[in-house]
């Protein structure tokens, strides 16, 4: 490892504030960790870096690692704002899986023939949102009116909400045909796969949001301390519900991404521990499980380190086997290189050799 | 006596010591002696860096340089715990117990009684109620520490440390929410401690009691020693112009002007009729008019803070009603209160007041930005010129305004609070013990700025602990006991003796 | 028909975690409807604690006549099997190998992973001659069906110097994540390189076509399919051409369990092992032949 | 009456309510049968959640459980059968190793400052993943000390059969409320969750209550699993997935709070029995779909929940009733 280099990097990226968007200590050494995997990632595979234009259609391991990424990217804005607040969300994976069930029940509705509206392609993305909305508002509303801690609260969730999209479907993994909601998964603008120009916008959407208006500031301020926010005269239910909701709206939309990318529902797998990497980008976009300051783009640039491991298993030759000590060693280390402590412990340890 | 100090062995003693945040100098080079024996007041400025001395003494913080001796020999301060096991033992300025766990584990933690290889609670709980009624405290202890007023919480912090003091007793401002009768106790315990030779460094922003109680002083400003005097030798101008750096100005003393009669005759701003909650607090009447200071005087727990709690809504009235400028209102929450243009600063800064990890600037335009709501944004800009008016109003002491808050000094965390209400531009405010852990100066600031508050229009209800201060402001007293409105003082009435006669009349 | 009216059976099944495995809960389900069986559900939830939780709530109520069980894992039954023994309950093992003592249930009604594998294998050598670079996509470590598939598959190509899996990774047994390895495999290997492509099931090789259609190649001609399953979509695949052959693995083992059950119950002696036919199709209508 | 401990009193009177129901509908449930069931089906759970009790009232979390689980069986199995060593050797190895696995991620919470959800994930991730590399099979133990122990039964006159898993169980059980209460460490476990800063200032030693506390965690895990192992006589690297949700939802249902300090080592035997008395329920039922059962248990969970919060003060009535306020103005 050369510390030279990253430090001088560490330097001009400081310099750069970009509205709100300051990049730390911790931006900083993500962004080795990802340059790190990346190069490694090269050495495996040697053709990695490079991309081709098939079909009007950019192929390379890079973009797969973007398109593959989005889904988790997605799950991570809301994830993100619900950690800030001091809570977590565990049911992502199954709304996912509610979203994307409702939305191909309802499209091959629509592809039969059935006229109603509401079976029209671009509503039926919008019924799916709002599914994902309304379970997000559920949680949402047993963790800030309830009280019930969030692990908790998301948990019942992610144990029946599995069962309500395996309702949904009656227990199939129906397939569509519809180019219209497909698009959303698989579509290409310009040679680029559509889920990666969605994870942008909600990102900037998002973060405009809470940045341009006061949500940013009071989602951290609940999240670091609940009690003194009530006596500033913060309503922090409201808050809650509103992080809740988004997080199901995006999960919403990781659902229909995700259908879209292979034409069909699955509600068994779908989204299956998709949460835990989400919560593990967060964490390594550097927000904190005791809520507070966040960071949407950095908890994307979790998702891109994690998503660039399992790339990089992928090209790799090891046997699957070894997938989850790679991927624990890996994680690890990253999170080691975030540590200032672990750094400093490091110097202390060279020093004392030499 | 003072000979026969001189030529021992210093208890502790510090060469040198320094240590710097970030790119805060806190403490510089400072050389410090403690003595068996002998009460030595640490005092100076908020910010000055009297707690940071403290925290490097008992090794919360790693200095940066200097040496820390202990009878003469060098010692290495780990931790707190090897502290204790030294035996230097610390009352942190804000309480640091553990809310969760009951007054006597609290007391007691890490070296519970034990029987026959178990933790012997029942000892522990009849030890605690022992020692806690030696303050006049009578209370559960087997309850949660949280179940109790800050107030409680010090005095058990402080009994604590007493218990654990074996050489060095520590106690960083023990009286910032102690009424007098505590603060006497705790001072006849002191001095039996000094009579058992063990030395005592007092920090506290209270110049009476370090008179009355301290041997030797030393003063700290701007994280560097300034001076070490005998108190008896120091007269008192002296020592604020050596804290502050310059003269105590005209401007700055305590105004005593008669306070204006003028609110009486108005319009109250705010009326309660009858608020209670059952084990809280009994039915009472409040009126507070535009312009008018309404002092809360009452001894610990005598229900002052419920007063306030119920009328921001912080917890909910079961009965009565309340008016804000003749209109009924609806103050089951603080989010309504603040609609109402209520302001309140909380007791518990730490606990109620400060965000943390937010930086002063998030924390003072914070309630402003809450009673805007989510859309209607504070431009950085605005909040950055926000922030400036306040940080030089108010003289916070901070390197800058993007410094988190839970790095700025005790004193300067209260006045950030404090901030947080002004900017929102409230009505009516009330203020719990606004003056706790405030340095001379700036205690003399806040007072002139609630009196500046009350002839702008503002309506005020003040908590305070402080007798003198309460007379001096108030247009009108309430006093309390057990949860329970006694009487209304107005006028000539309001004076020191008048109001210790009225709690004490049965 | 069939028989078994009035028998109360309780039904340990593994989990729903796919269609196919819910495509089996109903045809168990309604063949036990059909012949009048009250039939006592248990979805394990992929937990074989909560599988023997349930076997021994069963015993304990004391009022199944017969337990059929999809076992999760292979090992770790004696015990309980044993204590459904000693309570004279019999247990017909469905779907799965168990390698408990034989002597401590009725039968087992099962396919065959290995022979699955074998199958795929088989079939593969012959369109490609032997001479064959394949890529695997592999099911979720450790699970039977995965394990002993990629064994199967394996025992036949070395037999087959020409053939060589040159990559294999997870796909967790999910269409989304067959289609992403896939992408890597065809970015990280020369796509010229890889001859086939065998897929433990249907549905991540549905995944790896839309992967190679991507890619810009023709799935089906420029690199073979084969996976097993034969879940429905399969069959749209090899009717557009875009797949080459599936391995079935029937979703009816509810009639021979229940048979079994009737059986023993009468007192005969079954033999244990009762295999559940598995063939490769490489066409829907060899497909609806068998199951007329 | 403390007033502390009334969450957890409310929370075994509704468990005993929701017993007390299902023993209306299946008469077993009045029986040992059900009861022993329940002690050494869950037991695998039951112990490692005792640890994991301490890990969140410190105000930490524990992932690793499960995969810790499903490692320990693996070991056993591989050293047993393939390498022919003596179980009592093999228990004493991987308890070592368990501990020291739980004392690393203890040590590189404290030192390191990372977050103990991300650390403990890596360890799941590891523990689990060795057990992969170990091997992918599923391997039957027919060592004679194996079958020896899973012999240890008392069987009550119903034909409840109390094993030694039960017992474990049930002795894990007393030594947790008896270091939870009755010893410093415990203690200071509490303190810790309710003030970190607070506890540290008081003379807590932070660091190595830290890492004792992840320390005992994967050695009860690692215990659990040589449990499991010993009561199915296998070992199998797929087994205890997803256990981490169980146990932590287990611990919390019992009345502990995640951010630590509050709760009780007794609240988690029921939390951890809850779900058990859910199955069994309705395995015996057992008429419903896939589906159905997993929404089922959703909302069981959610009304039991509720239930708890109904009757104990964290519930505040207040702040529902404003909801239609709001909605009117
Ligand atoms: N953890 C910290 N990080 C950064 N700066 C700090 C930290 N703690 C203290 N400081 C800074 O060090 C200086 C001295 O603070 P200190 O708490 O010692 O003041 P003090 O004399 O105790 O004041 P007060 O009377 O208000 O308590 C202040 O400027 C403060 O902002
Ligand atoms: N001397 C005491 N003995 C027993 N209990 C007390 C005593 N003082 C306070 N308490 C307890 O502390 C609780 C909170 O008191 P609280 O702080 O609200 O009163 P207060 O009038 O605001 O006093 P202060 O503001 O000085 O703390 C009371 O409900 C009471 O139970
Ligand atoms: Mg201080
Ligand atoms: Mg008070």
């Amino acid at each position: 490892m050369q510390p030279q280099p990253i430090l001088q990097l560490k330097e001009k990226l400081a310099d750069l504030k970009l509205g709100g968007f300051s990049w730390n200590n911790r931006a900083v050494w993500s962004v080795a960790a990802l340059i790190i995997i990346l190069i490694v990632n090269r050495l495996i595979s040697p053709n990695f870096f490079s991309i081709d234009m098939v079909n009007g259609r950019l192929i390379g391991s890079l973009i797969n690692i973007l398109d593959g990424a989005s889904a988790i990217i997605l799950l991570s804005i809301g994830m993100t704002l619900v950690i800030a607040t001091k809570g977590i969300d565990l049911s992502v994976g199954t709304v996912m899986a509610i979203a994307s069930a409702v939305a191909v029940m309802l499209i091959n509705q629509y592809e039969a023939g059935a006229g109603e509206f509401y079976y029209m392609p671009g509503v039926v993305i919008l019924i799916a949102v709002a599914a994902g909305a309304i379970c997000g508002l559920w949680n949402g509303f047993l963790v800030a009116y309830l009280n019930i801690q969030p692990i908790i609260a998301t948990l019942i969730l992610l144990i029946s909400g599995r069962g309500i999209a395996q309702m949904i479907t009656q227990g199939q993994s129906p397939t569509f045909t519809n180019e219209t909601l497909a698009f959303i998964g698989r579509g290409v603008i310009l040679g680029v796969p559509f889920p990666i120009y969605l994870c942008l916008a909600m990102l900037i959407l998002v973060t405009l949001l809470v940045r341009r208006s006061a949500i940013g500031l009071l989602i951290e301020s609940v999240g670091i301390n609940a009690r003194a926010s009530f006596y500033a005269g913060i309503n922090s239910a409201r808050i809650k519900v509103m992080v809740y909701t988004l997080s199901g709206i995006c999960a919403a939309l990781a659902g229909l991404v995700v259908a879209g990318e292979v034409k069909s529902a699955d509600p068994h797998k779908a989204g299956e521990f998709a949460e835990l990497d989400a919560i593990l980008a967060v964490v390594i976009g550097g927000t904190s499980l005791n809520g507070g300051r966040f960071n949407l783009f950095l908890s994307a640039l979790g998702v891109l380190i994690i998503q660039s491991l399992l790339t990089g298993l992928y090209v790799s030759k090891l046997h699957p086997t070894a997938n989850l000590v790679v991927k624990a060693i890996v994680v690890l280390a990253v999170l080691l290189l975030q540590s200032d402590e672990f750094r400093s412990f490091l110097k202390r340890l060279f020093r004392r050799r030499a | 006596m003072r000979n026969n100090e001189q030529a021992q062995i210093p208890l502790i003693e510090t060469r040198g010591l320094t240590k710097t945040f970030a790119a805060t100098p806190a403490l510089s080079e400072v050389d410090f002696t403690l003595y068996s024996g002998e009460v030595h007041a640490l005092l100076g400025e908020n910010g000055a860096g009297k707690s940071t001395l403290i925290k490097l003494l008992t090794g919360v913080h790693k200095r940066d340089a200097g040496v820390i001796l202990l009878e003469g020999k060098e010692i290495e301060p780990r931790s707190p715990r090897h502290c204790q096991e030294l035996g230097i033992s610390a009352v942190y300025q804000e309480i640091n117990l553990i809310p969760t766990l009951s007054v006597a584990e609290n007391i007691f933690l890490g070296r519970q009684p034990m029987r026959r290889g178990l933790v012997d609670m029942k000892t522990a709980n009849r030890k605690a109620y022992e020692l806690l009624k030696a303050f006049d405290i009578d209370i559960d202890v087997t309850r949660d520490l949280s179940a109790y007023s800050i107030a409680i919480q010090q005095i058990v912090a402080i009994v604590r440390g007493v218990d654990l003091s074996a050489k060095v007793l520590i106690l960083d401002e023990p009286t910032s929410s102690l009424d007098r009768h505590e603060v006497e106790t705790l001072f006849s315990v002191i001095r039996s401690l000094k009579e058992r030779g063990i030395g005592i460094l007092l920090i506290t922003h209270f110049l009476d009691q370090v008179y009355e109680i301290s041997d030797r002083i030393t003063v700290l400003r701007n994280g560097i020693k300034v001076g070490e005097h005998l108190t008896s030798e120091l007269p008192r101008i002296q020592l604020i112009s050596e804290m502050l750096g310059k003269a105590l100005t005209e401007e700055l003393a305590v105004q005593k002007s008669g306070i204006s009669s003028n609110g009486l005759d108005r319009e109250p701003f705010l009326r309660v009729h009858g608020f209670a909650r059952r084990g809280m607090m009994q039915p009472f009447d409040l009126e507070v008019r535009k312009g008018e200071i309404v002092g809360l005087a009452g001894l610990l727990g005598s229900g002052r803070t419920e007063i306030a709690h119920l009328i921001f809504g912080i917890k909910h009235s079961e009965q009565g009603e309340a008016y804000v400028n003749g209109q009924a209102a609806n103050l089951s929450s603080p989010q309504k209160a603040v609609q109402y243009g209520f302001g309140l600063c909380p007791e518990d800064r730490k606990e109620d007041g400060i965000i943390a990890d937010l930086s002063v600037r998030a924390n003072i335009i914070l309630a402003l930005q809450a009673k805007l709501g989510w859309f209607e944004h504070l431009t950085p800009k605005k909040q950055e010129q926000l922030a400036e008016e306040m940080i030089s109003a108010l003289r916070i002491v901070t390197t800058d305004m993007e410094k988190p808050v839970k790095e700025l000094s005790g004193g300067n965390q209260q006045k950030v609070i404090l901030a947080r209400w002004l900017v929102s531009n409230p009505e009516f405010l009330i203020l719990d013990e606004p003056t706790r852990g405030i340095d001379v100066g700036a205690h003399a600031e806040i007072i002139n700025i609630v009196k500046r508050l009350a002839q702008e229009g503002k309506a005020m209800l003040v908590i305070s602990s402080e007798l003198p201060e309460i007379v001096d402001y108030s247009d009108r007293v309430m006093v309390l006991r057990d949860k329970q409105v006694i009487a209304e003082l107005e006028g000539d009435q309001i004076s020191e003796a008048m109001i210790m006669q009225t709690i004490a009349e049965r | 028909q069939g028989g078994g009216e009035g028998l109360t059976i309780g039904f340990s099944q593994i989990g729903s975690e796919s269609a196919w495995r819910t495509s089996f809960t109903d045809a168990v389900k309604a063949e036990a409807e059909a012949r009048g069986i009250n039939l006592l559900f248990s979805d394990a939830q992929q937990e074989q604690e909560n599988q023997i939780a349930a076997i021994n709530a069963w015993i304990a109520q004391g009022d199944v006549d017969a337990i059929i069980l999809a076992p999760v894992v292979t090992s770790g039954w004696d015990v309980v099997l044993q204590e459904a023994k000693d309570a004279g309950i019999p247990v017909v093992i469905v779907d799965r190998n168990v390698d408990a003592d034989p002597s401590l249930y009725v039968t087992r009604v099962s396919s065959d992973f290995v022979h699955e594998g074998r199958l795929a294998a088989a079939w593969l050598v012959q369109a490609t001659s032997g001479n064959c670079n394949i890529v695997e996509l592999y099911g979720t470590v450790g699970s039977a069906a995965a394990e002993d598939r990629a064994t199967g598959f394996r025992e036949v190509i070395a037999l087959f110097p020409g053939m060589q899996i040159i990559r294999s990774e997870t796909g967790n047994f999910v269409r989304t994540e067959g289609k992403q390895v896939m992408e890597s495999f065809l970015s990280a290997e020369d796509p010229a390189n890889i001859c086939a492509v065998f897929a433990h099931n249907d549905d991540m090789a549905i995944g790896a076509i839309e992967a190679i259609k991507e890619a810009g190649l023709v799935p089906a001609q420029d690199i073979l399919i084969v996976s097993v399953d034969a879940i429905p979509d399969i069959f749209d695949s090899l009717d557009a051409g875009e797949t080459n052959a599936t391995v079935e693995l029937s979703p009816f083992m509810g009639a021979p369990a229940f048979d079994a059950v009737v059986a023993t119950l009468a007192g005969e002696e079954l033999p244990k092992w009762i295999p559940v036919a598995g063939s490769l199709y490489t066409s829907r209508a060899a497909y609806d032949a068998d199951h007329q | 009456m403390k007033s502390r401990a009334f969450p957890l009193l409310m929370t075994t009177l509704v468990f005993a309510l929701l017993y007390l129901f299902c023993l209306t509908q299946y008469s077993s449930f009045a029986s040992m049968r059900v009861v022993c069931n329940l002690l050494r089906n869950y037991a695998y759970l039951g112990i490692p959640a005792i640890g994991v009790t301490f890990v969140i009232l410190s105000g930490g979390i524990d992932l690793s459980p499960g995969s810790v689980i499903a490692f320990t069986g693996v070991f056993c199995a591989l050293m047993i059968e393939r390498n022919g060593m003596h179980p009592l050797v093999v228990f004493a190895i991987i308890l070592v190793i368990g501990t020291l696995f739980g004392a690393t991620m203890g040590s590189i919470i404290h030192y390191f400052k990372i977050p103990a959800f991300i650390v403990t994930l890596a360890g799941l991730f590891l523990a689990r993943g060795g057990a992969y590399v170990l091997t992918t099979d599923s391997i039957s133990i027919t060592h004679q000390f194996y079958v020896d122990v899973s012999n240890i039964v008392y069987v009550f006159p119903d034909g409840g059969r109390f094993t030694f898993a039960a017992g474990a169980f049930v002795i894990v059980l007393l030594v947790g409320i008896f270091l939870a209460h009755y010893t410093r460490f415990g203690r200071n476990v509490y303190a810790m969750g309710g003030n970190e800063t607070g506890a540290l200032l008081q003379g807590v030693p932070i660091g190595r209550t830290t890492i004792t506390i992840y320390a005992l965690s994967s050695f009860l895990a690692t215990f659990a699993g040589i449990i499991l192992s010993l009561s199915k006589r296998s070992g199998d690297s797929t087994i205890a997935m997803g256990a981490e949700l169980d146990i932590i939802a287990g611990v919390v249902i019992g009345g502990t709070l995640l951010t630590g300090g509050v709760g009780y080592v007794v609240g988690t035997f029921i939390g951890i029995l809850l779900p058990g008395v859910i199955h069994t329920y309705l395995t015996l039922d057992g008429s419903l779909t896939p589906w159905w059962i997993k929404i089922i248990i959703g909302v069981l969970l959610f009304g039991f929940i509720g239930m708890q919060m109904l009757l104990s003060s964290q519930f505040n009535p207040l702040k529902l009733i404003r909801i239609p306020r709001r909605a009117a103005a």
